[in-house]
């Protein structure tokens, strides 16, 4: 991920041996950082530093360590997956009631029932691994041991047997069940009156309209009351009397800014093209 | 139990020549794994320096002898092949493995999601009718049977998934099917489309109504 | 994968039942021609009537002991498989294995050992969630499987190992686990510290109850 400001020593000095010793160690977290599974990981590395039995570690001072790390990493403006940081938190609370004395009014649990649960997990993951590694290393089928290489059967009948495993079932299903999920992207037009709608409305009104009528006055009903339909209808209506007047079927007039919008049909033409 | 007596750790290899016992053992475990007959030089290569397959493979020869598995020399190889008086125990029928199509697949896992479900539902989910054919063979490769009616009107036949299928599936009961968030969360499904916000809401139902459908009723199909 | 009973040939079904002798040179021909385990029932349906496989295959581990080639019990099956100190004359047989990333492997040990456990117990016991894919995989493998539900809220899947599994490592049950009973006596497969009371701390997953729940019993592994 990153190095360690520390990975380039000053040139002209020398630290001492111990100094080097837990520089490395330093730089190999830093560096190995990409490399942890999850903040328990990272625990479980910093407990292994403390080379005591993982029951026996000092759940403070692996707090501590965690706390820091995290604290240098940050620095190095490394993001930090929100895990991380959760524990951090969380470690810095034990911490803060692992030093103070306990709260007899208290229900919570303790500070060292906390403590011993985090030192179990521990214990517990490295068992895991340890049960991987040993697993592992069996004499494995087909590596150490081996299964007949030549399996023999008569071929005396036919018979079909259908296959198909629970991953296809289940991929069937999931198909299936995740199908409209996936349907094109649909407006919901419930409250949309659309353009067409109210050109339609407007060319059999035309007919009546010999007097400047106003626009308002011809939405469709249902869409009269105040609110987003009756936006909409008043746009669209809008939008198709500014095409049937580009098309030279009606005239339109407005005596002053947001005065009402008047229209009226144009008497000399019958069907223009 | 499956340990043998005579184990030795492989690092003995660079030992002197193994006794002919220990020859014997590792022709034996040679010609059992090998996919064919093995000729003498070949085992010769195989074996550590200073064995003699030919002796091991005649001490093989007497311990067979008389045995389920024969020694045979096949050409100029070496393999083991079942005994022929035995030949008709290995009768077996030859399988011909075939995958379900995918209307069979899918009809399938509707039938066992939804069980008890009528034909018309099977169609309803999967938006196409359902063949007569492809029920037919489900049923003929006994995964599923036919239900109770339906209390409707009509009185539809339903359809259900048998032992045999969760026989097959390693499933202790149709309610082990996992539910579609289960699925998901395996990485079994497809990733969702690009804009997860717009969805969510639909998607959450989606889950929903599948978890309420593993559970024991689901009133919309339910029996009696 | 359950494969219906074979049909013998009429004219045997006549005969007395075959000796002792004979039945177990049956079972080694059977076993001995097939490369995956075989149950007790497969076998019984092979062998002609009145044949009793459990006490052939007695006889035959015992005629096995110590030879290149093993009669290794495998959950409920039995196979032949090559004795494991012989390995190293195996390389033109060694198969390639799939690589396992390390969360898969961890993955397959703690079912293996926790099992059922949900994927839920997994998360918490490896302090990540379980990457896509990992599960798939290992169920693609064959070596984990769907097991009942966990009667708790929400009612969570759980993941058992298989027989393809024990097969794979050599184990004849889950309870020949390696370090199984230390791990227990440790009471490392708890989902909570042997001492008396203690608390989750960890916003690692709200498995709290999913946890409490396993309690009750590893029924893989109680019976011994």
């Amino acid at each position: 991920m990153t190095r360690s400001p520390t990975d380039s020593p000053h040139p002209c000095r020398t630290p001492p041996d111990g100094d080097i010793a837990r520089r490395r160690a330093d730089e190999a977290l830093i560096v190995e950082l990409e490399g942890y599974e999850g903040p328990l990981d990272l625990l479980l590395t910093l407990a292994r530093t403390q080379k005591v039995d993982l029951m026996r570690i000092s759940v403070l001072q692996l707090a501590e360590q965690y706390l820091s790390f995290v604290e240098q990493v940050r620095a190095l403006r490394i993001e930090l997956a929100a895990d991380y940081l959760v524990m951090a938190a969380w470690l810095a609370f034990l911490k803060s009631r692992l030093l103070l004395p306990p709260d007899p009014e208290s229900d919570e649990p303790s500070a060292e029932d906390m403590a011993a649960h985090l030192a179990f997990q521990l214990e517990r993951l490295a068992a895991m691994r340890q049960a991987a590694g040993q697993l592992m290393a069996r004499d494995r089928l087909g590596i150490g041991r081996f299964a007949r290489g030549r399996p023999e059967t008569v071929a005396r009948r036919r018979r079909t047997e259908w296959q198909a495993g629970l991953i296809d079932l289940m991929r069937a299903y999931a198909r299936l069940k995740t199908r409209d999920e996936f349907r094109p992207y649909a407006f919901d037009r419930h409250d949309v009156f659309t353009m067409e709608q109210a050109l339609d409305r407007l060319r059999r009104l035309i007919g009546f309209a010999g007097d400047w009528t106003d626009l308002a006055d011809v939405l469709p009903d249902g869409w009269v009351e105040q609110g987003a339909r009756r936006r909409s209808a008043t746009a669209a209506t809008f939008a198709a009397s500014l095409e049937l007047a580009r098309q030279g079927r009606i005239e339109i007039r407005q005596a002053d800014a947001f005065a009402p919008i008047r229209f009226r049909s144009k008497p000399d033409l019958t069907d223009p093209p | 139990m499956t340990r043998p007596a005579m184990t030795r750790p492989a690092a003995e290899t660079d030992d002197p020549t193994p006794s002919l016992a220990q020859q014997e053992r590792m022709v034996e475990a040679i010609l059992f794994a090998s996919d064919r007959p093995m000729a003498l030089r070949e085992l010769a290569d195989r074996l550590p320096a200073g064995c003699d397959p030919a002796q091991a493979l005649d001490g093989l020869r007497q311990t067979y002898a008389g045995r389920g598995v024969a020694l045979e020399r096949i050409g100029e190889g070496y393999a083991f092949r079942t005994a022929s008086d035995l030949s008709f125990l290995m009768q077996a029928e030859t399988v011909e493995q075939r995958r379900l199509s995918r209307a069979a697949v899918e009809t399938l896992a509707i039938i066992a999601y939804h069980q008890p479900v009528t034909r018309a539902e099977i169609e309803e989910i999967r938006g196409v009718a359902v063949s007569r054919g492809t029920l037919d063979q489900l049923i003929e490769m006994e995964w599923v049977r036919i239900g109770r009616r339906r209390m409707t009107p009509g009185r539809p036949a339903t359809f259900v998934v048998t032992e045999a299928f969760l026989d097959h599936f390693g499933l202790e009961s149709a309610r082990d099917l996992p539910g579609l968030a289960e699925l998901r969360a395996a990485g079994l499904l497809e990733s969702r489309p690009p804009s997860p916000a717009a969805h969510a809401p639909l998607a959450l139902g989606d889950e929903d109504d599948d978890m309420a459908a593993a559970e024991p009723a689901h009133p919309a199909f339910k029996d009696d």
